[in-house]
């Protein structure tokens, strides 16, 4: 059913220059699904994020996007196709403000979306009280909400969470994983996230890929998801 | 016993995780190219050797610049500030001591003194006004040209001190060349045997001590300084005073250059602080590759040695070819040309031993 | 048989700050090598040049004054634009015992015996300028000056011969070397409101003041020893900028003499893309033809010789702008000096000529190289020990 | 009173004469050290070929404010192929640009010399003068302290009010994270040092019928050119004007009372007294404060 | 008698009061946890004992002396160590010499590969010490930090979320290391989102909301707080 793949990756590889990391990927993601990505430290999840947004090149295999090549396309190509991406660390444009990091937000579309800032604001009050502080000196978990209302600002069809839930208040997190399970539910957006967080993981995901040294090595159904203890064994060892 | 074992460790601070080289095989490499510089004045004639202390006289400053810069991170664009200062000092107190009873060599040690104290003075300005990064290397940059501006009016008669005269921008002449007392008669060091050995044990003497610096507690520090300041200090570490330290170590060896260059020539220019020489040592330190002390050194001699051959031979597009070879460096040897080849030769040899 | 060729080093600055002005210097000493090797050599010895381009940079001149002494075997130097090279060679050529031509106006006092001078120096110049200038304008003068030795220097003559002449100094202004703007300048020679403007401005940014001061109208004559001889502004900047300028020069191509017209011919000849054939060049160019002759003379390369034979004084030789010759005492030469003024059109005239102006103030001063050889440097205010 | 409203005027005139320099020679490389943090040292280079293409157009009878505008593109365009060869490859490590930097302009400046001889004729400054209280002045300076104001303007209303400035903002801050989120990263670092270098050639242009066409002539931009941008700091919009004014002012002041000298050396010691007092520059200490 | 005590610490930025008046204080041997909504000034509490920002008024004393205006290296001799927010790491250095660096003014130079060696393992980064740390993952550069603040054998740890990337696995065994350094006498003030881990440690809680002390005690006590449910924690309770 190619009509419903959203994400198809495929045998695929990639690391840092000589440094191979990840040794065949394989995992798909259907039009509209949030899938969640986990494993312990170090095991390649924010090489694979990378690597689907571009800022990595592959090393062989391949990577679709409703079907179509893209692992060749650079990341700016593939995020004007509708990728949002929130690396892990945040990165905000430290020296800009918080306005401007989100209005930079929108070149993922290329145009403004009318409405879109108040949305965001909706979402995460916090940034429209600070819209004209320098987004260096947010506080951690302020910068992380704003990377996530960042790539909010582009509409995108689908995004690439690296660690969203990564030092911000519990509330909060709560409010990030219901704001996700909404934009999937109104305008079908697909979400792949790498997460740690247990509670995160189960109030998003609809499924689960569980990968170590660069594998994907199990794949877990909604219902798995629900054993909490099932999830804890594959992030243990 | 004790005292033996202390000594061993701080010899053993010649190799380590800041320096290039270490082991049997680059040791004796380091013995070999320094047995052929002890022999080559038997083999080149004395145009050559003087040519090579000319050489020499640079490579202080550039060493210093390496360990400012390159371990510690802080881009002083004022090294030939230094350079000035301590070369005009040499050549005020040997023009009013004379060249007797080794007085030369005092003043040389004056000298470097005094572009030490300078450093301090103004690295205590800088560091402790935690000034960093292109702010440094401006500023330091800006006091070299109000130096070389300043020394550049002093033509005047008025502008003597004794009885040297500063003589403006073209520059102060006749001072001594560096002299030691001897009791067969002092031996005047002019550019051919003698100072070619005395100028290489220096380099020699300053090379190995260096290592020992960058690879003791205090080059770990500088290092760490170098890479994130902020986590340096919250381990404990005093950073401003390291970075004094080291500036002010480096630029008393860029003073030691000053001095080795005004005895060589017998003459001293505002011009040696102005704009194009002050970038000269960026340019050399930065081509061998600046955070290795062993690279910047052969570096440093490899750029002049080539810049000098192309203004020999390659007329007017010598100048045209320099810049081609710093872009095209800089380009495919993105940590310097010297550690470039270091590093190709070790994957080579890795590759080999794998096989 | 083969005659051991007679080798000459050439030390200018073919790049760089100075290359505008020194490359044509080179040119000359090609030229008047060429013709001297078709004539037959020096003594049937052929001339061989050396060459090595200094770069504007003083230690440029250190290495290579070695290389051409040391490694070259050269017989004699030709070198150094700027003062500021020369001094910084000077010592080598001392060390070793070698014979060196600066043919280069300078701001004078250079006395050593290992150096001819052939360029002109103050007093030679404006002796003969300032009081045509002063006759022509009046007395009240202003000086804008390039702050270092060549312009303090020059300054300081150009105050005594005014007041020795009945004029006044109402302003006196220093220039930092690399200065291209003008304006507060052009202010305060307006405020000083003085009859006429010396000049001695040196290097190409300073040549900027002349087309600043024509955009704001400041339209006062102005007299020079180093502008249009050396750096021919008249020909870069755009009529009217150096209009009513007047230069003691001992040549430039403009010059229309039997002797220049043939010069500059050949000149083109040789090399038809030089853009303008400066006083240096000639002065080169003469310079390599008074070499031939102390060779001649002292049938012999050797310093001392060739010592000798300027000691009898009457060293001289016909150069592209008149009689250039060796003052024994100074080794500075001897010169026609012309007037050159430059008309609206920048076009030039020559209203007057001074022959056989002697390089007199080092002599007077005290420094006599017959006798002995302080290998110093002089100045009106720093003048030789009285011995 | 007349008078003192003349040396009113004549100290105003000399200020803005002051400020237009500061400006123009900085504004291009305050856009790219300030947006790019490479140090450019091929700057002067830029300037010189903005100064000999606009006089050679001018030479060929094209009018002057077209004349100025072709040295800009031109010096635009060849920062643009200066990016794409070279600079694109360093943005990782910023101080070897200087290495770069350099040796691209030993190149130009050389091969300019080779190719187009040692200097070029001027076209003449245009305008003529006017007179205000027994002093004349050029009225082509006024036109370039009105074109200071209009650049640094012009720079304002760019960065702040489109999207390329807010685009090239955040490239030159987090390249990878700008890319990812859909910037085409190459070609804004390619606009904006290509925009740094048009800026040059403006200058160049500008300045070029008042001045010596040689192929060293950026030298003499130089020092000012820096010292401006680091006495502005790392904003060039909020830094760039009040340095040029605070130095302006001490260049002029100094310059009038003691002579070029000291407004040299004056110029650099603000420099140092201004660095010590504000570590980051002015805009550092604006920014500090708005936070 | 406190390890660490602040009287009426106030900081500002431009119009942001970012800590009002806070009155702290920590008996040694304690194991405290800094909780409160983002931005609520914990990094900024961090900062002022640090050294790192200078506060513009109250004082802080550390073991009774006043270090309010102590340079941070001097603070950090005193015996007061951290781990930042964002990993502080020197990227282009091996993760041994990382070690190195943190370790070698204090530990014999004789013992130092020993006790290194010892740290790594301990890490579970041996395997990587020849790698750049610049190099590592995100969770690998928080436990290289972690190491680094440890192994300057403080009396006052301060951790700014030192669990954040981490596996619920790991976080427990952050926990149990800290718990065990703890009862070597090592105090302990910790900032954290993850309330499993605050449970897991904490003697004391201090909640900081809008830059004020805005509840204290233990974990039961705090979860227990409706207001503090309201602010911070949300629906769930761990
Ligand atoms: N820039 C880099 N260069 C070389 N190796 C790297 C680089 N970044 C990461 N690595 C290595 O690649 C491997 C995978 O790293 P990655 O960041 O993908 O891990 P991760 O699964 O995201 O871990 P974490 O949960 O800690 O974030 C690690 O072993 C790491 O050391
Ligand atoms: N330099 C600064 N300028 C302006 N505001 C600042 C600055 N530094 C911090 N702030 C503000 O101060 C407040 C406290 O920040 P702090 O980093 O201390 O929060 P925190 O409690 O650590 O939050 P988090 O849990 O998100 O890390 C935040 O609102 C932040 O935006
Ligand atoms: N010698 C000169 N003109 O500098
Ligand atoms: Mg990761
Ligand atoms: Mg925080």
């Amino acid at each position: 059913m190619p009509d419903t793949r959203l994400l198809q990756v495929s045998a695929l590889n990639g690391g840092y220059g000589g440094k191979p990391v990840l040794q065949g990927v394989d995992f798909h993601v259907d039009e509209g699904e949030i899938v969640a990505i986990i494993g312990r430290n170090g095991v390649g999840k924010s090489t694979l994020m990378k690597t689907l947004i571009g800022l990595l090149p592959p090393a062989g295999g391949a990577i679709q996007l409703r079907g179509q090549r893209i692992d060749t396309l650079s990341a700016h190509r593939r995020a004007r196709l509708g990728i949002g991406y929130v690396p892990q660390g945040r990165d905000v444009f430290p020296r800009m403000t918080v306005l401007e990091n989100l209005l930079v937000g929108q070149s993922i579309s290329g145009r403004r979306i009318e409405g879109m800032l108040e949305q965001v604001y909706e979402h995460f009050p916090i940034l429209q009280e600070r819209a004209g502080q320098r987004a260096g000196t947010m506080s951690g978990g302020q910068q992380q909400q704003l990377a996530i209302g960042r790539v909010l600002m582009g509409a995108p069809s689908m995004v690439l969470l690296d660690e969203p839930s990564e030092g911000i208040q519990p509330n909060i997190v709560q409010g990030i994983a219901r704001i996700m399970v909404e934009l999937n539910r109104r305008t079908g957006l697909g979400v792949v996230f790498v997460e740690q967080n247990i509670d995160m993981i189960r109030a998003m995901a609809q499924r689960c890929y569980v990968m170590d040294k660069g594998r994907i090595t199990a794949a877990l159904s909604r219902a798995d998801l629900d054993d909490q203890d099932r999830i804890r064994s594959y992030l243990s060892v | 016993m004790e005292q033996t074992s202390r000594i061993r460790r701080i010899l053993a601070l010649i190799e380590g995780p800041q320096t290039l080289g270490r082991g049997p095989r680059f040791w004796s490499g380091f013995a070999l190219v320094l047995l052929l510089a002890c022999a080559y004045p038997a083999f080149a004639d004395s145009y050559d050797v003087g040519n090579n202390v000319y050489f020499f006289n640079w490579l202080f400053m550039a060493l210093g610049l390496s360990l400012i810069w390159g371990y510690g991170g802080a881009l002083s664009f004022g090294q030939t500030a230094f350079f000035g200062i301590a070369a005009y000092c040499y050549g005020v107190l040997t023009i009013n001591l004379g060249d007797a009873y080794g007085l030369t060599l005092f003043s040389l040690l004056a000298a470097v003194g005094c572009s030490a104290l300078c450093a301090a003075v103004l690295g205590y300005f800088l560091f402790y006004g935690r000034i960093n990064g292109v702010f440094l290397g401006i500023v330091s940059l800006s006091v070299t040209l109000v130096l070389e501006r300043f020394m550049a009016q002093t033509a005047g008669p008025e502008w003597t001190i004794g009885s040297a005269r500063l003589n403006g921008f073209n520059g102060m002449g006749n001072m001594p060349s560096l002299t030691i007392p001897w009791p067969g008669g002092p031996i005047v060091l002019y550019p051919d045997l003698p100072l070619y050995y005395v100028t290489l044990a220096l380099l020699i003497a300053v090379y190995l001590g260096l290592r020992m610096l960058v690879n003791s507690r205090f080059g770990n520090v500088l290092v760490a300084i170098r890479e994130n300041p902020l986590r340096a200090e919250m381990l404990g570490y005093d950073i401003r005073r390291y970075q004094l330290m080291a500036f002010v170590i480096g630029s008393a060896l860029a003073g030691l250059s000053g001095v080795l260059y005004t005895s060589w020539g017998n003459y001293i220019t505002p011009a040696s602080m102005g704009m194009t020489a002050a970038a000269l040592p960026i340019v050399w330190v930065a081509v061998g590759g600046r955070s290795d002390l062993t690279t910047t050194l052969v570096g440093a001699l490899a750029v002049l040695i080539v810049f000098q051959l192309l203004t020999i031979h390659a007329s007017q597009y010598a100048l045209v070819v320099m810049g081609a070879l710093l872009v095209i460096t800089v380009l495919v040897a993105p940590r310097g040309i010297v550690m470039a080849l270091v590093e190709a030769t070790l994957r080579l040899s890795r590759r080999k031993e794998a096989r | 048989q083969d005659a051991k060729p007679i080798k000459l080093g050439v030390l200018e600055d073919q790049s760089g700050d100075f290359a505008l002005a020194t490359i044509g210097k080179v040119h000359a000493i090609e030229l008047a090598a060429e013709e001297i090797n078709a004539a037959g050599g020096i003594d049937g010895r052929p001339l061989e040049l050396v060459e090595y381009d200094t770069q504007s940079d003083n230690t440029r001149f250190q290495e290579f004054m070695r290389r051409v002494l040391q490694r070259d075997k050269v017989d004699a130097v030709f070198a150094g634009f700027s003062s500021a090279s020369r001094e910084a060679y000077r010592p080598i050529v001392n060390q070793f015992d070698g014979l060196a031509f600066y043919n280069n106006q300078y701001e004078g006092g250079v006395c050593d015996g290992n150096m001819i001078v052939t360029g002109a120096v103050p007093e030679q110049q404006f002796s003969t300028l300032l009081p045509y200038m002063m006759e022509k304008y009046g007395k009240n003068v202003y000086t804008i000056a390039a702050d270092y030795n060549f312009g303090q220097i020059s300054a300081e003559w150009v105050r005594k011969i005014v007041e020795e002449n009945g004029g006044k100094m109402v302003g006196e202004e220093f220039i930092p070397l690399g200065v291209s703007q003008f304006s507060q300048t052009i202010q305060n020679i307006q405020a000083a409101k003085p009859d006429f403007v010396v000049t001695l401005l040196v290097g190409t940014a300073q040549a900027s003041y002349y087309e600043q001061a024509g955009a704001a109208n400041v339209n006062l004559p102005m007299a020079s020893s180093v502008n249009v001889g050396q750096g021919y502004e008249h020909k870069r900047f755009k009529a009217p900028s150096l209009k009513d300028m007047y230069v003691t020069v001992n040549y430039i191509e403009e010059l229309d003499t039997p002797a220049s017209k043939e010069f500059v011919k050949k000149f083109h000849a040789k090399f038809p893309n030089e853009p303008y054939i400066n006083q240096e060049a000639s002065n080169s160019y003469a310079a390599v033809y008074l070499y031939k002759q102390l060779v001649e003379r002292a049938k012999s390369t050797d310093l001392a010789e060739i010592r000798k034979v300027i000691a009898q004084g009457d060293v001289c030789v016909d150069g592209p702008g008149g009689q250039m010759c060796i003052d024994p005492k100074s080794q500075h030469v001897s010169h026609t000096i012309h007037l050159a003024h430059v008309k609206a059109d920048h076009s030039i005239e020559f209203p007057q000529k001074w022959d056989g102006i002697k390089p007199y103030w080092l002599g007077d001063a005290g420094c006599d190289l017959t006798k002995s050889d302080p290998s110093a440097q002089y100045s009106p205010s720093n003048p030789p020990p009285k011995s | 009173m007349v008078d003192s409203l003349n040396l009113v005027f004549s100290f105003l005139y000399q200020f803005g004469d002051a400020f237009a320099f500061l400006v123009l020679s900085a504004c291009g490389l305050a856009v790219i050290f300030g947006m790019m943090g490479v140090i450019n040292l091929a700057h002067g280079e830029f300037i010189m070929c903005g100064a000999y293409v606009s006089t050679r157009a001018a030479h060929a009878g094209l009018p002057m404010p077209l004349a100025v505008l072709a040295g800009a593109a031109a010096a635009g365009i060849a920062g643009m192929v200066v990016e794409w060869v070279v600079i694109r490859r360093l943005y990782e490590r910023p101080l070897d640009t200087i290495v770069a930097t350099w040796g691209i302009s030993m190149i130009v400046t050389q091969g300019v010399l080779i190719l187009l001889g040692p200097s070029m004729q001027g076209v003449g400054t245009p305008f003529g003068s006017f007179s205000v209280g027994g002093y004349s002045y050029s009225v082509y300076r006024i036109i370039l302290m009105l074109s200071a104001v209009a650049v640094l303007a012009a720079l304002w209303l760019m960065f702040t009010r489109t999207r390329f400035g807010l685009l090239s903002r955040a490239t030159i801050q987090v390249p990878h994270v700008a890319e990812a989120l859909g910037v085409n990263t190459n070609l804004v670092y390619s606009l904006t040092f290509g925009l740094g270098a048009a800026l040059a050639g403006l200058a160049g242009g500008l300045y070029a019928p008042t001045m010596t066409l040689v192929p060293t002539m950026g030298a003499s931009f130089m020092v000012e050119a820096f010292v401006t941008v680091v006495v502005g700091g790392a904003d060039i919009f909020l830094g760039t004007a009040p340095a040029a004014v605070v130095l302006g002012v001490i260049k002029a002041a100094l310059t009038s009372w003691k002579g070029q000298l000291a407004g040299q050396i004056g110029l650099l010691i603000a420099v140092i007294i201004v660095i010590r007092i504000l570590p980051r520059g002015i805009s550092g200490k604006i920014l500090r404060e708005r936070a | 008698m406190h390890i660490l005590e602040t009287r009426k610490l106030n900081k500002r930025f431009g119009g942001l009061h970012v800590t009002g008046d806070v009155d702290f204080a920590l008996t040694p041997g304690e194991m405290h946890c800094l909780i409160g909504p983002n931005g609520a000034g914990k990094s900024t509490f961090f900062r002022l004992i640090l050294g790192e920002h200078l506060p513009d008024s109250g004082e802080i004393l550390f073991q009774d002396h006043d270090i309010t205006r102590a340079r941070p290296f001097q603070r950090i001799r005193q015996g007061l160590s951290v781990k930042f927010q964002v990993p502080g790491i020197f990227k282009e250095l091996s993760v041994r010499q990382n070690l190195v660096i943190a370790l070698q003014h204090h530990v014999d130079p004789r013992m130092l590969p020993e006790e290194i060696d010892r740290l790594l393992e301990f890490l579970g980064l041996a395997h990587a010490q020849a790698q750049l740390a610049g190099n590592l993952s995100h969770g690998q550069k928080q436990w290289l930090e972690i190491g680094m603040a440890i192994g300057l054998k403080p009396r006052l740890l301060l951790l700014d979320e030192p669990t954040a990337g981490m596996t619920p696995d790991e976080t427990h065994a952050t926990g149990e290391m800290l718990k065990r350094l703890n009862a070597e006498g090592m105090t302990l003030l910790a900032v954290e989102h993850d309330m499993a881990f605050v449970r897991q440690i904490a003697h004391r809680v201090t909640v900081l909301h809008f830059g004020k002390v805005f509840a204290q005690g233990t974990i039961d006590e705090i979860t227990a707080d409706p207001r503090v449910a309201k602010i911070y924690l949300g629906e769930v309770d761990a």
